[in-house]
């Protein structure tokens, strides 16, 4: 504990974003021995284990949804949408950070964002394919899928592009493609590594189908940089507009509580907000899992908690407009609703929100708090329940109380609800899993120019 | 219409029948989305049993079946779009001799009518490929006007109903018709020895002249036999209170078109009793107000449960029954030349009330109507006599005729007799004729025990129930669809009630057994009944006989009025029996007084198993598919209850109320306690009907039977109820459990001078609808719809209407519980002041068709789009069920498939279907079109022969069915049209109008008329 | 015979410890009127393209034009759907409500362009190439570790094996080795 | 170290990856011909039937009109198989003990239904009303194909909303003067200006809206 202390204290310094007395052979040798030659820790088998299981039980929930319908869930008129939409909404925020990192930090120069923004960036893969699975499962006839996107029909008939489930649809699917092209054009170079280091015939040959045939010439280098460079700039507005389009998907709507200009740019906010509790909560675990203390330093941990406190400043922010704007537009609509967010029969979800998302994360304006892994752990989880209760307040809150009394109505998870939501977490570990065991968690050859720059000055 | 439907009715068969519609094109009529798949594993998966009580685990699933599933899925995900509806080898069944003067494809209509409640409702059904599907009011016939209540409008569910009896039965064992003619018929001989002494007929009350006339045959034959009748909710007091009054049994023929001031004595006429379509079209009448001028009706209502009646009153004054017997009794006493002017003063709190309608009578003398309830106490029925002529209102107001029973007793009476004979073991052999006097007899009347003390019981009926488990014999009847009979008006009007189809499950009819008794077994109704009218007619029969089928009213069948003079009325102390004060239950403090009502949807039980009125919402309380105990706010906190409201559904579904046992005559039952404001302080009100033990798969075990607490010498109300609450509660299905308006203004109302004063008074809040686009233009016709609030009695025929026009699934009350129910059209009922007596109000809520439709823009696929007539338009087969549009709609009238709630299965159940309305499967939404299909074909006629759609051509199912004309649909581009005028009135408001949607259904502001010298209480 | 010679050769190759001697020894080589050279390193280094002299990149270009084909191709798409194909009103909102259209233009507009961007990459680095002479180099698999390469070859005019393997060796490089083609 | 990969792979690399794209796209186009195509729309495909039955015959060579058996097809949204009776009416007198019409005599005998096998067959959802297209000018073969020179009966047209669509938008290129409806073989000279007078004169309306057809 003692030398934590010095290195919270040096960490206010210059304090570095690697641990000295690296060379770049020896960054090469240890992140790639990770997958190549260190034999897979105990807990490794025990997390993958119990993530698997809960990919069975998605497995079952979702045959049993597709066969006797989304009545199984607790979903019914006024409250049309629950933890599907909830749950969608989620995991596309945690998606955020990976693309944020990589991308913003990027064209930002931030160096420390090199160690992290490997496995940010499968994490937003991931959260993303889990977050593509609910507006598939939730639809009534989800075997129509198809019929949200253009194509040769014999109807004549196409989507309705007003819509902005079609915008959703057209923005994920950008979001995840361009998310893996980034990830995997970043993996290129350290592919041609584990190709290289690999001592056995398959992996030398799958590592080498992969890598292209890298051979780090510098031409290549250079016109890798500049696409590298161009993709951030595209992803920056795409991570950005994402979000946005998805808080269309209420803003669209006339649903007191989801009309609401304020949406956008909040959603956003809590997206990064959320995304960042994610990667310290996957981070903090896989540091210590594989002794990676001195690539993921106090400093990196230190540095996102400040950016969710930043960010946690405007989700603050945007509830508290949302209740002032409701109040001051005199809307008696918008105005119940809030009444109902507070008093109403979900206030103890509203109320507990903001616990986990405004009050607790003020913690982080303490130095030692941003630099103790167990603490920052510990608000990540805190935000991740938050940011899950906000969208939850979002979606049913509003439905349950909108304009004619007569139809108000309430809305409660069923076993499938919660199967379907428990089962993608599951899905998101594994694949995290399996991962960190077959790629590169950190991206090498960045470290090693990362190293050259830090040994320059 | 047919001329002779004879041939072609009684030549069909079910077998028959299904083979025909497979012909015509009827695969394509019934069939539903699921055909999209055109995979048997997907229909296989998803079949339930009706009605649809689906909870989710409820359908076991295994692998094989999955697999199929997927396959089917697969299979859909491939040719989805192209439309390949089904196998190749499908096969199209022609007749091989065409029936005359009929067109494949195009419905045809018969005038028949439905006998309720001691009167008949003239029907006209309409009938696709010789299956009925829609009942229509028939216009001519005077207790109908064209419109239809719930049940009329519901009886044709029970027609198809699977659960209904189809064999003969034997102590329990199938039997055949001839095994049971031939018992009968040895019996019947033993009879004839001794003039029938043992032999006794137990009816229910009879108004079919054919069947009083075979029954008086039977007497006639064997003299020692008797004729019993009995109703459980029959209209024994108002006989009683007639002959009170008259020394005679007369009925009073009401005409509340000619009355300004009305005082309804805890009288539901707008919904009970035989004329009650009539006489609510005949009082709406006088409560409509236009253009800011005009006059209206003034309605008192002086009543101890809440009813629709008294929510649509302009005053309205809670009282338990006893008190009212006193109100009217003082009430006589101002009014009537009553026997002893000195009477107990009325109840606390009334008499200012009294005063007031005192004074309004006097100043209306002439026109005026002091009407009692069915359920009120004989002595206020004679009361109400009395000062109806006191105040000279006989003659115009009012007429007395014969009473339309053939032969009128008083049921529980006549029952008691049967109870005396049986007791002596005078009784061999006991017929009962319809009715289930083992479920509806009085508590203390232990009919099943006696029924096993008779050698030869039988029991008709559509179901095998209670009586015909207890029974000797079960023989199933024939629906009154399947059956010739005849049947006769409030007013005496008769009707011949002809089939529209051979029986589907091989029952007989009344007529058909009773000529059996006569010797004449396998005689075929349509000759009795013909044979009948053959002797009542004079000159040409055959043209006779075909008018009145075809009219569906036999001319000049009307009764001629009565002059009758009233006696003096004496004290209800002197009343034997209904009169509390005399009641011989023990009081005590803690007591409160009981009310026995039938239920407002599934009646006195014989529509138990009828999903569409279990499902229905009880007009006030929005209770489906249970019965509670009714008690006023007051009482309720006396009592401690404090109902919950469940996470699941909430306010629109599951509602936990708690249990109280009921304690009253020495009986005990618990039942579920409801908060229901209006209700008279120290009393409650249980509803019979429910509890049935052997209705069928839909009613049996819903509900409570209160039956069990009901005396013989107290049928209708009584004291000496005791109510304990207890810890237990239970889930109730509450369909709308929020009363308040939250000071929004849905419902916009203003008592008459205020509406003098400002005839806009609805539309001042009413914003102005800019938008920055150029709005659409309607150049054709532009449907819309207006809902006159002030005319609408929250009847709920219009919802059943539209449920049977448009396929509409039951979901149970699993479902119900978790806000999925089903109605398009649902009728949002709101409470306005003191809870103790508030101001009600009655919203229809169909689709708006909003011009500017918040629902379509969110639509991914765009299955739901607007058309060119300005239609919101809803493509179920393009649905993937996002369900976004029912959020962002706000008014929340769609309504989705959450699961498999269409029966796809059930054959008797797919004849039900309206070929021209897709039956929708899961994953689908589904809302109020207008009844479209009603539009196109109108449409299609109309350019056939050139011209455009004349106003009024087309009805929609709910204005159809409205019995207040409360609903008005047309094209409101046409200025002449109806529609149109009342859109214009300066009562027409929108609702919602300030999120600029735009609704092309508008509602007309409430106005009600206040006596101004009776301040609210 | 020199053609015989470059099919057997494919270049010569010098091994460096640092990123400074790769660039220097680069720029060397090209002083030395060198043009068929490539560098190697486990990482990018500033400068090491140039020194080779490398210069125009089309990438911007390329990334330019699939975006623009994005947002146009996305926007017709929209407009053809709802004006052309099956106009029917929706809401009451105009055939071509063009607000309602910008999001999925937008996200065309990036993800072509970004398609555009990872395969113009492989396009003009003419990847993939899972087969490359310079593998045949024993020591080239330190190229992704911490070494660094200089390969001159033999389809340069100015090649000769002799005179450029004199000329490395002035280089002081760790090492020198033919590359095999 | 040693090469991992053979020369050859490099193209084949190459190949699979930018020919992945090319796939992407023909397969898209491969699934919209096979929707088309008539193994799935059974266009031309004719049926087995209890009777072989031949419209060529009955019309071509006996000039009998549509509405001899089709009886309510201008009064009805269905236009009516005829019943056995009607193939009677003939069949009583001519090829009166012909083999081939056993099945029409045995349903005349027993009044059992002849089971013909549906040809022309909408999804239940889609609601066409056959005298309303009659009654506006739709010929029989605009839907129905030459009817008159099928020996054995199959359908001529997808029955896809698109093809319906194509008529619905552009009724002038289809329509012809009522008197012709029944008339197989007759031909505008100029069918668009014909066509445009029609729709005029006939007040066809572009029916796009979806209630049209589905409710």
């Amino acid at each position: 504990m003692a030398n934590e202390i010095d290195k919270t204290l040096a960490a206010e310094e210059i304090a570095p974003v690697i641990e000295p007395g690296h060379t770049y052979a020896s960054i090469t040798d240890k992140i790639s021995a990770i997958v190549l030659t260190r034999p897979t820790p105990r807990l490794w088998y025990l997390g993958f284990a119990l993530s698997f299981l809960l990919v069975l039980l998605l497995l079952v929930s979702c045959t049993y949804l597709l066969v006797v319908g989304v009545g199984i869930w607790g979903i019914n008129i006024p409250v049309a949408w629950g933890f599907a939409i909830v749950n969608f909404v989620w995991w596309i925020g945690i998606g955020h950070a990976g693309t944020l990192i990589s991308a913003i930090l990027l064209l930002m120069r931030q160096k420390w964002r090199q160690s992290i923004n490997r496995f940010a960036e499968a994490m937003t893969l991931f959260a993303v394919m889990c977050a593509g699975l609910f507006p598939l499962l939730h639809l009534g006839r989800p075997w129509y899928f198809y019929w949200l996107f253009p194509y040769p029909s014999t109807m004549g008939v196409q989507p309705q592009f007003r819509s902005p489930l079609v915008w959703d649809v057209f923005a994920v699917s950008t979001y995840f493609t361009v998310s893996f092209l980034f990830w995997y054009v970043g993996l290129i170079p350290d592919l041609a590594t584990l190709r290289d280091r690999a001592r056995k015939r398959f992996p030398r040959f799958a590592y080498g189908m992969l890598a292209m045939g890298w051979r780090g010439s510098a031409i290549h280098w250079h016109r890798y940089e500049t696409a590298y460079l161009l993709l951030a700039g595209l992803a920056t507005p795409l991570v950005v507009s994402v979000h946005t389009v998805v808080s269309f998907d209420f803003t669209i709507g006339l649903v007191p509580g989801w009309h609401s200009t304020i949406f956008p740019p909040y959603f956003v906010a809590g997206a990064i907000y959320s995304g960042f509790a994610m990667v310290l909560t996957l981070a903090i675990p896989l540091r210590k899992m594989y002794g990676l203390e001195d690539f993921i330093t106090l400093r990196h941990l230190k540095n996102m908690g400040e950016v969710m406190l930043a960010t946690g400043m405007i989700v603050a922010y945007g509830y508290m407009m949302e209740g002032f704007t409701s109040w001051y537009s005199g809307n008696p609509f918008e105005r119940y609703l809030m009444f109902a967010r507070m008093r109403g029969p979900y206030h103890y979800m509203f109320w507990a929100l903001l616990v986990f998302n405004v009050l607790i994360p003020q913690a982080l304006w303490i130095l030692r708090v941003r630099t103790s892994p167990l603490a920052l752990f510990i608000i990540a989880i805190c935000v991740n329940i938050g940011m899950w209760l906000e969208r939850y307040v979002i979606v049913v809150v509003s439905l349950a109380r909108d304009f004619l009394p007569s139809s108000w109505g309430m809305y409660s998870g069923t076993m499938w609800d919660y199967a379907v939501f428990t089962g993608t977490i599951g899905l998101f570990l594994t694949l995290m899993f399996v991962f960190v065991r077959l790629l590169p968690m950190i991206s090498i050859f960045e470290m090693r120019g990362l190293l050259h720059d830090e040994t320059e000055n | 219409m047919s001329d002779d439907p004879k041939g072609e009715i009684h030549s069909l068969d079910l077998a028959g029948l299904r083979k025909r519609l497979e012909g015509l094109a009827g695969e394509r009529y019934w069939r539903g989305l699921e055909e999209l798949a055109g995979n048997d594993a997907f229909e296989e998966l998803l079949r339930k049993e009706f009605p649809q009580q689906t909870s989710a685990w409820a359908n076991g699933l295994d692998r094989r079946d999955f697999l199929k599933l997927m396959g089917a899925s697969l299979a859909l995900a491939g040719l989805g779009g192209c439309g390949r509806a089904a196998p190749p080898d499908e096969k199209i069944v022609p007749y091989v001799k065409q029936p005359e003067g009929w067109v494949p494809g195009k419905p045809l209509f018969y005038a028949t009518a439905f006998t309720h409640n001691g009167a008949a409702t003239g029907l006209l059904v309409r009938s696709h490929e010789g299956r009925p599907v829609k009942i229509e009011g028939n216009p001519a016939h005077p207790d109908s006007l064209g419109a239809t209540d719930a049940f009329a409008q519901a009886s044709i569910l029970t027609l198809y109903d699977p659960d209904r009896s189809q064999v003969v039965s034997s102590g329990g064992a199938i039997s055949t018709w001839n095994a049971f003619f031939t018992a009968l018929d040895g019996e019947i001989e033993g009879q004839r020895l001794n003039g029938g002494t043992g032999l006794r007929i137990l009816t229910e009350h009879v108004i079919s002249p054919t069947l009083a006339d075979q029954l008086r045959s039977i007497l006639a034959r064997f003299p020692r036999a008797k004729w019993h009748q009995y109703e459980p909710a029959g209209r024994d007091s108002v006989r009683a209170g007639a002959r009170l009054a008259f020394g005679e049994y007369v009925a009073p023929q009401y005409r509340f078109d000619a009355a300004d001031v009305i005082v309804a004595l805890d009288a539901d006429f707008l919904s009970c009793g035989g004329a009650s379509l009539r006489w609510a079209r005949e009082f709406a009448a006088r409560r409509r107000v236009r253009g800011g001028k005009g006059e209206m009706s003034r309605l008192y209502a002086i009543e101890s449960t809440p009813t629709t009646t008294g929510s649509v009153a302009d005053h309205r004054l809670p009282l338990r029954p006893s008190e009212i017997s006193l109100f009217a009794g003082a009430l006589a006493g101002r009014l009537g030349p009553s026997a002893n002017e000195a009477r107990k003063s009325p109840a606390t709190g009334s008499a200012q009330w009294l005063e007031a309608v005192a004074r309004d009578l006097q100043n209306h003398r002439g026109r005026s109507i002091v009407i009692a309830g069915d359920a009120a106490p004989p002595f206020v029925h004679a009361s109400a006599h009395a000062i109806n002529q006191a105040l000279g209102n006989v003659g115009i107001t009012i007429s007395y005729t014969q009473p339309v029973e053939a032969e009128p007793v008083d049921g529980i009476e006549s029952l008691r007799e049967l109870v005396k004979d049986i007791e002596a073991g005078q009784v061999s052999v006991l017929m009962i004729i319809g009715g289930n006097p083992v479920f509806t007899a009085p508590a203390d009347i232990r009919f099943d025990r006696l029924l096993s003390r008779v050698a030869f019981s039988v029991h008709l009926s559509l179901y095998d129930d209670e009586t015909s488990a207890s029974c000797r014999w079960h023989v199933p009847e024939a629906h009154y669809l399947e059956a010739w009979s005849d049947t006769r008006a409030s007013n005496g009007t008769a009707t011949i009630v002809q089939p529209l189809i051979a029986p589907l499950y091989g029952g007989k009819s009344a007529h058909e057994l009773l000529s059996a008794v006569r010797g004449q077994p396998g005689r075929p109704g349509y000759e009795i009944v013909r044979d009948y009218w053959q002797r009542q007619s004079r000159g040409d029969f055959e043209s006779f006989w075909r008018k009145s089928l075809h009219d569906g009213v036999i001319e000049g069948t009307a009764f001629a009025a009565k002059a009758v003079k009233a006696k003096p009325v004496s004290s209800p102390e002197s009343q034997a029996g209904n009169s509390p004060a005399t009641n011989k239950n023990a009081e005590t403090r803690e007591s409160l007084e009981i009310i026995f009502r039938p239920d407002p949807t599934i009646f006195d039980g014989r529509f138990a198993n009828n999903g569409w009125l279990q499902e229905l919402p009880k007009p006030l309380t929005k209770i489906t598919w249970d019965n509670a105990v009714l008690v006023s706010p007051a009482t309720a906190e006396r009592l401690g209850l404090t109902p919950k409201i469940g996470t699941t559904g909430g306010e629109r579904g599951r509602v936990f109320a708690d249990m109280v046992e009921l304690t009253y005559a020495g009986r005990k039952i618990r039942a579920p306690a409801w908060i229901a404001p209006g209700h008279a302080d120290g009393a409650a009100t249980v509803y019979l009907g429910y509890g049935r033990a052997r209705a069928g798969r839909v009613g049996t075990g819903t509900g409570f039977n209160m039956y069990t607490l009901r005396t013989a010498d107290a049928p209708w109300q009584s004291a000496g109820l005791v109510i304990q609450k207890t810890e237990a509660q239970y889930a109730i299905a509450c369909t709308q459990y929020h009363h308040n308006m939250e000071g929004r203004d849905l419902v916009r109302s203003a008592a008459l001078e205020e509406y003098r004063k400002h005839p806009d008074f609805a539309r001042d809040k009413d914003h102005p609808a800019e938008t920055l686009y150029p709005g659409f233009q309607y150049a054709g016709y532009a449907w819309g719809m207006a809902i006159d609030t002030s005319a609408c009695i929250g009847c709920n025929a219009c919802v059943i209407a539209c449920q049977a026009e448009n396929n509409i699934p039951v979901v149970g009350k699993t479902e119900v519980t978790r806000g999925r129910e089903m109605h398009w059209l649902r009728i949002d009922r709101y409470y306005k002041g003191d809870p103790n007596n508030p101001e009600t109000f009655h919203q229809p809520l169909p689709c708006m068709h909003c011009e500017q439709a918040p629902c379509e823009i969110v639509c991914p696929v765009g299955a739901t789009t607007h058309s060119d007539e300005g239609l919101n338009e809803m493509t179920y087969n393009r649905c993937v069920g996002t369900r976004y549009c029912s959020n962002n709609c706000p008014y929340k009238v769609r309504r989705f498939n959450f699961l498999q709630y269409s029966d796809f299965e059930t054959p008797s159940l797919k004849l039900l279907h309206n070929p021209n309305v897709t039956v929708r499967s899961r994953g689908v939404m589904e809302k109020c079109t207008y009844c479209v299909q009603r539009i196109n074909a109108a449409r299609i006629d109309a350019e056939k022969d050139d011209r455009r759609v004349r106003d009024g051509e087309i009805r929609t199912a709910c204005q159809a069915a409205c019995p207040a004309e409360a609903i008005v649909f047309g094209d409101i581009n046409d200025r002449s049209s109806n529609v149109a005028k009342l859109k214009a009135d300066s009562l027409n408001y929108g609702l919602l109008t300030e999120l600029n949607t735009r609704p092309r259904t508008t509602y007309l502001a409430t106005v009600r008329n206040p006596n101004p010298d009776l301040k609210k209480t | 015979m020199a053609g015989v010679k470059r099919n057997i050769v494919y270049g010569l190759m010098a091994e460096f410890a640092t990123p400074e001697a790769l660039v220097a020894a680069a720029e060397r080589a090209r002083a030395e009127g060198y043009r068929r050279i490539d560098a190697y390193s486990p990482f990018p280094i500033d400068g090491l393209a140039e020194a080779i002299g490398f210069h125009r990149n089309l990438l911007p270009l390329i990334v330019l034009i699939g975006g623009a084909v994005g947002c146009l191709g996305g926007f017709y798409l929209q407009y053809w759907v709802h004006v052309f194909d099956y106009p029917i009103n929706v809401g009451g909102r105009p055939l071509n409500s063009w607000p309602m259209f910008i999001p999925v233009t937008f996200e065309l507009t990036i993800l072509v362009a970004a398609l555009a961007a990872v395969f113009g990459l492989l396009a003009l680095n003419g990847l993939p190439m899972p087969y490359h002479p310079v593998f045949n180099v024993e020591r080239f698999e330190l190229a992704t570790r911490n070494r660094f390469f200089l390969c001159i070859e033999s389809r340069d005019v100015k090649f000769d094996a002799e005179a450029t393997r004199r000329f490395i060796e002035g280089l002081n490089p760790e090492g020198i080795y033919d590359v095999e083609n | 170290m040693a090469q991992i990969f053979h020369r050859s792979t490099n193209t084949l690399s190459r190949v699979s990856i930018f020919g992945g794209l090319g796939l992407v796209v023909a397969l898209v186009a491969a699934a919209a011909a096979i929707n088309r195509a008539p193994y799935l729309t059974d266009v031309r495909v004719a049926r087995a039937q209890p009777v072989q039955f031949s419209h060529k015959h009955h019309v071509s060579d006996d000039g009998i009109d549509c509405r001899y058996c089709h009886t309510s097809v201008e009064r009805s949204a269905f236009a009516g198989i005829p019943s056995t009776k009607i193939c009677m009416n003939c069949h009583s007198q001519i090829w009166a003990d012909s083999p081939m019409l056993e099945p029409i005599r045995e349903s005349f005998r027993t009044g059992r239904s002849i089971e013909w096998t549906r040809v022309h067959n909408l999804p239940g959802f889609v609601y066409f009303d056959h005298s309303i297209h009659v009654n506006k000018g739709v010929g029989c073969a605009t839907c129905h194909g030459r009817v008159d020179q099928m020996p054995l009966m199959s359908r001529e047209n997808t029955l896809y909303m698109e093809w319906c669509l194509e008529c619905h938008r552009a009724p002038e290129r289809f329509v012809r003067p009522r008197e012709e409806v029944f008339n197989m073989n007759w031909r505008a000279e100029d069918q668009l200006a014909l066509g445009r007078k029609l729709v005029s004169a006939y007040k066809i309306q572009k029916l796009t809206s979806c209630s049209v057809c589905h409710h």
